[in-house]
């Protein structure tokens, strides 16, 4: 029913490719994918964007609320296309030697849109606010990194880390850390929930909660980042953040014009929608769908039927016959595509080899066949348990892929029971213990491979790690993920990042699927439309339609 | 085509000039199937025309062409149907509504459910008033009020705010031809207008219209009642499946019959001069008709009047007695209201007590009091001499064979998904000697049949499919089964035509004469009671008012409740 | 002929009006106890009924927060506890619960951080005018039938029932989608995001209206073809009056009986349907609030908002007695 | 017009021949219902294909002789599919309205039967079942056992189950002051016997039209609680389930939502019918 619910992580990043299927050419600079002007700019107007999943609230650590918070707070830095960070608060910044204290110059004069002013006070108490739990994805992605922030003078702030960690810049590019305003900070939750004062190119004047945020232009906006396309406040008068969970629904209003812009194209209208609109697809950077195998309980302690599970389906096909060509196929099970740091060398392990896959079970003593035409090994049959979050992570057309995987796995002895988890289920934890599944596909976004260390870090009894659902202790693969955390330089970072994947590859600890991706469609009429490079959220600062 | 005993159209009507409604040559049939035959008949103002026939003479359907309104897939035949000067076979269905409460009144028999319950009398009334466009709406309602006073009702302006369900049946009916004589119009059609209502609001109901027949109005009166007609029919038609067999003048048609059905008719009626004897005597070659056969017998004449030979009442053997039961009800509104007030009784082995009483005047709770179905609020009820009505339902329970019980409509009192053989042989169980096998219990229901007058194929028939007549032969073989020495009759035969009520008062008084049974007989029909009764209590509002033997009650009334009911008795007489 | 038997009570004098008072103030306390008392029974089945619900709520709240689904460490989920109560025995937690229930307190909301009132007051007004219009809808709907097609020859009548066995067969959604899909998306004549906009709300109403004028067609027709076989109909005929006249003056009020019965029941189905018209068409509504709320393991907005269905449909039961009183006053003495 | 004679009704009602004319009103929901049933036993008889039988080259097919209701996005053939989807739908059918009638049946007979204080318990119990929305009961019970036919089951069922209560206990009453009953207890029999042998059949008689309203209404709300994604878990080919995963292509390949919906409307309203028709009979040929 609801769509694309969870993205949450974000970590170091580096650069992200964009998937540009733009009809229009791609004008130069480090700017984001922008459309040709042409025609007369209108000023003013009010951009319907008909986006899908409502948050439970405005401000947050989860990827729907990055959407919004990226039109109304502004972050320290951002990131271009090509991966480079630039200025945006902070017009300069130096890093220590040792690469433990960054010392950010401010842009001065820059205010909140309730008047206080946003200085370097401001920016520290921020740090701390994340930091004590204001938003749990931010401070997930600076553990244990982060020491502690200061303000030197009005325009001056200093960040200490304990630990280099090289990311850090492409992290706090993210809207998590979008800058608050500290006196807003200090009212009641529920204030903060529905109305979050930033200093960005919107506002939000009204939410109706079921249908729509209204966003209302910041006409003293004076602090646009690096990358924004014009200068000056936004062009638009107003931005209808409308929330349509029905996928047909949502793409007609696109196609009647009741909307200028969607969230999520539905495969199948997909080339309908490139021949009448601006479409673009943007590959998100982090871990993408894969699935994990249990390498703790079942049947997937041992390596080989891991690998033959691999072997056994024809995931490329399958996945393009699924999604009709439309979302690419990942080999690489660790970090997809678009994440800095991806060895495309791993992508092309375990092709479609059922003959391999025979000849692997087989060494692993899975020699019976049953009734059911399933391998049997002492009397217990090959089971597969495979729940995986229905009408969240997995669409609709997820669903058809999971099903002819299914059939093929079973074609090789492999009994996948899929089980379609509630929200309900989700949520509750039902399916994260070792003794409740053998498989389960998930994906994190996050703009850097440090993602690697959030997944793949050793659980130990006191300090566990939830997020390693494939319960795989690996010291090697810790110690090379670690080295590519405080390597000095990107280059020597992506080179033990490399190792990583290969080590998760080779010992099939995950197996890759196809990446996740976010599209909008912007009608023809509206135009610099663009997406922020760390996470895609769709950016409206500098839209504005043509006659 | 039976040879038509019409007195010469001509003759009758000399005196007052031309007719007001001239019907020749009537024929009606639904689908393949002819209910009216070609009959002819005409009225003119100032006077009264009585169709007169039994159930399925077609006397009704005539009634409903008159007005356009014969029914659903029907064909209407006539050679002429004129209403001063308007030719009533060829009119639209628009050009009827013209006509329909203007030129022609009708008046159905129960106004409770001939008004619609859910709107004020007033507004009822006024219908017809406001579809014709007569006057404002305030002038409406005035009118409607007049017209209530003009028909007898007191506090017209109250009543007339009022529903339908608040009123009494007698003004109920008041309102119905009210709204009927609305606008005046110049033939009155009633349907049965007086059958649901009790014996004196009948009588006022039939001066209301004898009124507007002096007023000059021509009314057309539907009945099966021959001693009801009596009273205002100037001119009778006696229909029988379809075919006039009479037609003549009221005192000549109801005094020197010429045709044999008619003098049928009249002889089955029971009355005091045939208490002893029976209503149908054998017959000579009944003149054809799916009837059964039977010979008229002129109350006067002995020659063909058949006494019955009964057992003597054992007048120290009281197989009922009911001493000062009382019954008191509690309303929805909390007020209570005295049903029964102390009455007492005793009835002998082989008698018949009579209960007769208008509605609401506590026979029927008397009698379920005596069934034990009813648990008195005090006083007792005794069974040959035992305590009855003071036991518990257990120990009720075996003596339950002792006394049966007959109900006035069969069909509900039958389960709807058992045949008649399973009737009888359920009720057969519950009997003193109770059949010891399928077979036996079989043929003892097929011998209760033949008691009866009816017969083995009848065992896998459903009620449903027999007629009103048959069902109640059924309802008395169930009651026989368990052999009881009492049945209470709860107004058997007032659903039933004249000529089968009159067969089954033979069948309970023949078989009274057989088995020596005892009925307490409850009925609102004072001829009825008469013809039944050894003694009789006269109700009135829950008290006995007058009890004493039969002839004594009905020559000597004592009391003047009872003596107005005889007189308000239509008599045929009176014609 | 007819039977005469036990006539209607004798013409009872007229009662004293104040005992007939004192009764009916009696008889509407009583209706309005046991309304509180269903209301209060129904939020406690929900209270207890989502305790059942497997899994810890402060993880589900953590999850929520931060969009994942995996397990919290006890420190992780001890403030959440805290926060909510969680750690206070559940009797205790009930009967706060049913405490707040009294003073119009429906707790806050575990994931939107506001009073639960807050939560359902935003989204009820829209699902009300869509499930309230829907009736209405379905009403005039399934009256428009019956008076056109019962008891008009053989084929017409027919078609009528047919008619309504087919729409009380419809499955909502399906008829939510083809509804939008041709006059939306096809021919164009309404808006595809309706959201509160009157024009716009003309399709969620039909998706609704029409199934439930399917049912509201079959119980009202069998009433009517019965009535028209009445004597007071043949004297309304005998009056001069016009069949439809006869049809809507006199048939229609003696066959709505049912109907309004079952309007009570349909109300507690209507808002169930509601959620699914609301996400078909991108309307605000307590059906989707529902949903979440459900699956976010947020007992207090769950539990606030089967009180306000509880209510909605209290008051839709004694809005269908006073109906029934005002359409057949022989029911209002008893 | 041939006729149809009934041979004597099984333990529900001795009727006798229950003769019912053939007229195209009952034909044609006689034929659905019969094809359905046939479906549901042996699919086999009625499709030589698998629902499962996944062809990545034939997508998306549109309605055409070999693939009568085209093909869905795995190249599964919906005809198939719709076939097989048959047991489980009549399946939910079946079972929800077994389970809400047994209920219904046990409230409305004590109901019916005791009257007085535990009639009106009875009533507000049904009255709280009102108050309580399905949708939030069926969100409910698959929250807590997860999603599968039988918590489906339980759920429609348990849904339905106060409506028919309503009408059991209404049906108690009527027949509970019918002459017959008192004639019975004239007759001497004992209050069990007269329940047993005329409360209860007569009581029971009008439950045919009931029955097989619930069974059409159930399969219909099941098919709602699939489009909520609480529907049964993949491949399975519940109705239900066909018509959500149907749902995206509703413009562009329309058959894939459109066959289903079509399959469970002719289902629901055929069964409802054939309800109604044999109602009337039985009325007809008993009252």
């Amino acid at each position: 029913m609801t769509r694309s619910r969870f993205g949450p992580l974000a970590a170091a990043g580096a650069s992200a490719l964009i998937l540009s299927a733009l009809i229009a050419g791609c004008s130069s600079g480090a700017t984001g994918a922008t459309v040709a002007s042409g025609g007369t700019i209108v000023q003013g107007g009010t951009i319907v964007y008909g986006h899908e999943q409502e948050p439970p609230c405005l401000y947050g650590g989860w990827l729907q609320q990055a959407y919004i918070d990226r039109n109304i707070l502004d972050s320290l830095v951002t990131e271009a296309n090509n991966g480079s960070i630039e200025p945006w608060l902070a017009t300069s910044w130096t890093v220590s030697s040792n690469g433990l204290v960054y010392t950010f110059h401010l842009n001065p004069g820059v205010k909140f849109t309730d008047g206080t002013p946003l200085n370097a006070q401001a920016v520290a108490y921020n740090f701390n606010y994340w930091q004590h739990g204001g938003n749990s994805t931010a401070q997930v992605s600076m553990d244990p990194y982060y020491k502690s922030a200061t303000a030197l003078n009005a325009t001056t702030v200093q960040v200490t880390l304990n630990k280099p960690y090289l990311p850090l810049l492409t992290m706090i590019s993210q809207a998590y850390f979008g800058i608050q305003s500290p006196t807003a900070l200090k009212r009641s939750a529920a204030a903060n929930c529905d109305d979050p004062i930033g200093s960005g190119a919107f506002k939000v004047q009204k939410w109706i909660h079921g249908q729509e945020v209204i966003l209302v232009r910041n006409p003293d906006y004076t602090s646009w980042p690096a990358t924004a396309l014009h200068k000056g406040p936004a062009i638009v008068d107003e931005v209808d953040w409308k929330f349509l969970p029905d996928p047909v629904e949502r793409y007609e209003s696109l196609v009647t014009g009741e909307t200028n812009a969607i969230y999520d194209i539905p495969t199948v209208d997909w080339s309908n929608a490139e021949a009448n609109f601006q479409v673009t697809q943007y590959v998100t950077p982090g871990k993408p769908v894969s699935i994990y195998l249990n390498t703790s309980e079942g049947i997937f302690t041992d390596v080989r039927v891991r690998q033959a599970f691999a072997y056994a389906a024809d995931r490329k096909a399958d996945v393009e016959a699924a999604f009709h060509g439309v979302i690419p196929y990942e080999g690489n099970p660790s970090v997809s595509r678009a994440t800095p740091g991806y060895d495309a060398a791993v992508a092309a392990a375990y092709p479609y080899d059922p003959a391999k896959a025979n000849q692997l079970l087989n060494e692993a003593g899975w020699t019976g066949r049953d009734a059911a035409g399933y391998r049997t090994k002492d009397g217990k049959e090959l089971d597969v348990r495979f729940p995986y979050p229905a009408g969240s992570v997995v669409t609709s057309e997820g669903t058809s892929l999971l099903e002819i995987l299914q059939q093929q796995w079973k074609q090789v002895g492999f009994n996948v029971q899929l089980i379609p988890e509630t929200q309900a289920e989700t949520f509750a934890g039902d399916y994260s213990t070792p003794n409740s599944y053998d498989a389960q596909p998930w994906y994190w976004t996050s703009p850097s491979a440090a993602i690697l260390w959030i997944v793949w870090r050793p659980s130990t009894k006191a300090d566990p790690n939830y997020s390693n659902s494939s319960f795989y202790n690996n010291n090697e693969l810790s110690t090379v993920i670690q080295d590519g955390n405080t390597s000095a330089t990107t280059a020597e970072a992506d080179q033990y990042y490399g190792q990583a994947q290969q080590i998760i590859q080779d010992n099939a600890a995950a197996v890759g699927l196809y990446d996740q991706t976010m599209s909008i469609a912007v009608a023809k009429n509206l135009h610099d439309v663009w997406l922020e490079k760390s996470q895609g959220e769709p950016v409206f600062e500098d839209a504005y339609f043509a006659k | 085509m039976t040879e038509v005993a019409v007195t010469e159209q001509t003759a009758v009507d000399a005196a007052t000039g031309t007719p007001l409604l001239t019907v020749e040559n009537l024929r009606i049939s639904f689908g393949k199937t002819e209910v009216v035959k070609g009959i002819s008949f005409s009225t003119r103002l100032g006077r009264c025309l009585a169709i007169v026939g039994e159930s399925g003479s077609g006397k009704s359907v005539t009634a409903r062409t008159l007005v356009g309104l014969t029914g659903p897939d029907s064909h209407v035949q006539a050679d002429q149907i004129d209403l001063a000067g308007v030719d009533l076979t060829r009119q639209s269905e628009r050009s009827w509504r013209a006509i329909r409460g203007r030129q022609i009144g009708f008046i159905l028999q129960d106004a409770l459910a001939s008004l619609d319950q859910l709107r004020r009398v007033g507004d009822e009334i006024a219908e017809p008033l406001k579809v014709h466009g007569w006057g404002t709406r305030a002038s409406r309602r005035r009118k409607a009020v007049e017209l209530l006073s003009s028909v007898g009702v007191p506090e017209p302006e109250v009543k007339a705010r009022q529903r339908p369900y608040e009123l009494s049946g007698g003004l109920r009916q008041r309102a119905l031809i009210a709204s009927a004589i609305a606008l005046d119009p110049k033939l009155i059609v009633a349907d049965e207008p007086t059958t649901a209502l009790d014996v004196t609001i009948q009588a006022q109901v039939l001066d209301l219209l004898a009124d507007s027949k002096a007023r000059g109005t021509s009314i057309i009166l539907i009945s099966h009642d021959l001693s009801v007609v009596a009273r205002l029919a100037d001119e009778v038609v006696v229909m029988r499946e379809g075919e006039v067999v009479e037609h003549g003048p009221a005192h000549q048609v109801l005094h020197e019959p010429r045709h044999e059905y008619t003098q049928a008719l009249l002889d089955a009626i029971p009355s005091e001069h045939t208490r002893g004897t029976r209503l149908v005597r054998p017959a000579g070659a009944a003149p054809g008709g799916t009837t059964p056969p039977y010979r008229p017998a002129k109350p006067d004449v002995g020659e063909n009047v058949v006494r019955r030979s009964r057992k003597p009442i054992d007048r120290d053997r009281a197989v009922l007695q009911a001493r000062h039961i009382t019954q008191v009800f509690r309303g929805p509104d909390k007020v209570d209201r005295t049903v029964v007030d102390d009455v007492s009784f005793e009835l002998f082995a082989g008698e018949t007590v009579g209960i007769v009483g208008e509605s609401g005047s506590g026979k029927t709770t008397t009698a379920r009091i005596a069934l034990s179905l009813l648990h008195p609020t005090s006083g007792e009820v005794l069974l040959h001499g035992q305590p009855w009505s003071t036991l518990s339902t257990s120990q009720r329970k075996p003596l339950r064979k002792r006394i049966g019980v007959i109900y006035q409509d069969p069909l509900s009192s039958f389960d709807p998904r058992w045949p008649v053989g399973r009737i009888l042989t359920d009720a057969l169980s519950t009997g003193s000697r109770p059949p010891s096998s399928r077979a036996e219990a079989r043929a003892r229901a097929i011998r209760l049949l033949e008691q009866v007058g009816l017969a083995e194929h009848h065992m896998a028939s459903a009620p449903l499919r027999l007629s009103g007549g048959q069902r109640q032969r059924v309802s008395i073989a169930r009651a026989l089964a368990p052999e009881p020495e009492v049945i209470v009759c709860d107004e058997p035969v007032s659903a039933l035509d004249v000529s089968i009520q009159a067969q089954v008062l033979d069948l309970l008084t023949d078989l009274q004469d057989e088995l020596g049974v005892s009925y307490l007989f409850i009925s609102h029909d004072l001829g009825v009671i008469h013809h039944m009764s050894d003694r009789i209590l006269v109700m009135k509002e829950g008290r006995v008012v007058e009890a004493g033997h039969a002839d004594e009650v009905f020559e000597r009334p004592r009391d003047p409740y009872t003596r107005r009911l005889l007189t308000a008795l239509p008599r045929l007489a009176q014609a | 002929m007819s039977t005469v038997g036990e006539a209607a009570v004798p013409a009872a004098s007229r009662r004293p009006s104040a005992r007939r008072g004192a009764r009916t103030a009696r008889q509407i306390l009583v209706k309005v106890v046991s309304a509180v008392l269903v209301l209060v029974a129904a939020a406690s089945v929900t209270f207890f009924a989502q305790l059942l619900v497997p899994g810890n709520r402060a993880t589900a709240i953590l999850n929520e927060q931060t969009g994942r689904a995996q397990l919290w460490t006890p420190a992780q989920l001890a403030p959440v506890n805290r926060e909510f109560g969680f750690d206070k025995p559940l009797i205790v937690q009930y009967l706060n619960y049913v405490g707040g229930l009294f003073h119009g307190n429906l707790g806050t909301s575990y994931t939107q951080y506001r009073p639960v009132t807050q939560v359902i007051g935003a989204e009820l007004m829209p699902s009300l005018e869509l499930t309230g219009a829907a009736l209405v809808a379905a009403w005039v709907l399934a009256l428009a039938v019956i008076l056109l097609t019962a008891k008009r020859g053989r084929f017409v009548t027919a078609l009528g029932s047919t008619w309504e066995a087919l729409t009380a067969s419809l499955p909502t959604y399906w008829v939510g989608v083809v509804l939008l899909v041709v006059f939306a998306v096809e021919i164009r004549i309404f808006p595809v995001i309706g959201g509160t906009s009157a024009w716009g709300t003309v399709l969620p109403v039909l998706t609704l209206a029409i199934p439930l004028a399917g049912f509201l067609g079959q119980v009202t027709r069998d009433e009517f073809e019965k009535v028209l076989d009445q004597p007071f109909i043949t004297t309304a005929r005998t009056r001069g009056m016009g069949d439809t006249a006869v049809r809507l003056k006199h048939a229609l009020r003696h066959s709505v009986l049912p109907a309004i019965t079952l309007s009570g029941w349909a109300m507690g189905a209507l808002i169930s349907g509601a959620v699914i018209a609301e996400n078909v068409y991108g309307r605000p509504g307590i059906g989707q609030v529902l949903v979440n709320a459900v699956n976010t393991r947020d007992v207090p907005t769950v539990s606030g908002i089967v009180l306000v269905v509880a209510g909605v449909y209290v008051i839709a039961n004694l809005l269908v007695d006073i109906a029934y009183a005002l359409v057949d006053p022989r029911l209002r003495a008893s | 017009m041939s006729s149809i004679s009934f041979p004597r009704a099984g333990a529900l009602a001795r009727l006798g021949n229950v003769r019912i004319r053939v007229r195209p009103g009952t034909a044609v929901p006689l034929l659905i219902v019969l094809l359905v049933t046939v479906a549901a036993v042996a699919p086999g008889v009625l499709t030589h294909r698998s629902p499962t039988a996944i062809d990545i080259e034939h997508t998306l097919l549109p309605p055409s002789l070999s693939h009568p209701f085209g093909t869905d996005d795995s190249g599964r053939d919906l005809y198939t599919r719709v076939i097989y989807g048959a047991r489980e739908s009549l399946g939910i059918g079946l079972g929800a309205t077994g389970l809400a009638m047994s209920i219904a049946l046990l409230l409305g007979f004590i109901a019916g039967l005791a009257g007085g204080l535990i009639d009106v318990l009875i009533n507000r119990i049904l009255e709280v079942a009102f108050a309580f929305p399905v949708l939030l009961l069926a969100l409910l019970l698959i929250a807590i056992y997860g999603p599968s036919l039988t918590t489906e089951i339980i759920a429609v069922g348990i849904g339905s189950a106060p409506g028919y209560a309503r009408m059991v206990r209404g049906q108690v009453l009527n027949v509970r002051k019918a002459a017959y009953v008192e004639a019975a207890a004239a007759l001497g029999h004992s209050r069990w016997a007269v329940i047993r042998r005329h409360l209860f059949p007569n009581a029971m008689r009008p439950l045919v039209a009931m029955i097989t309203l619930g069974v059409g209404q159930s399969i219909v709300w099941a098919s709602g609680l699939a489009f909520l994604g609480l529907g049964v878990a993949p491949p399975s080919p519940e109705w239900g389930a066909l018509l959500d995963s149907g749902r995206e292509y509703i413009t562009t390949q329309w058959w894939l939502e459109v066959m289903p919906g079509l399959v469970i409307v002719l289902v629901a309203l055929s069964i409802t019918s054939l309800g109604r028709t044999l109602q009337h009979r039985l009325e007809g040929a008993a009252r």
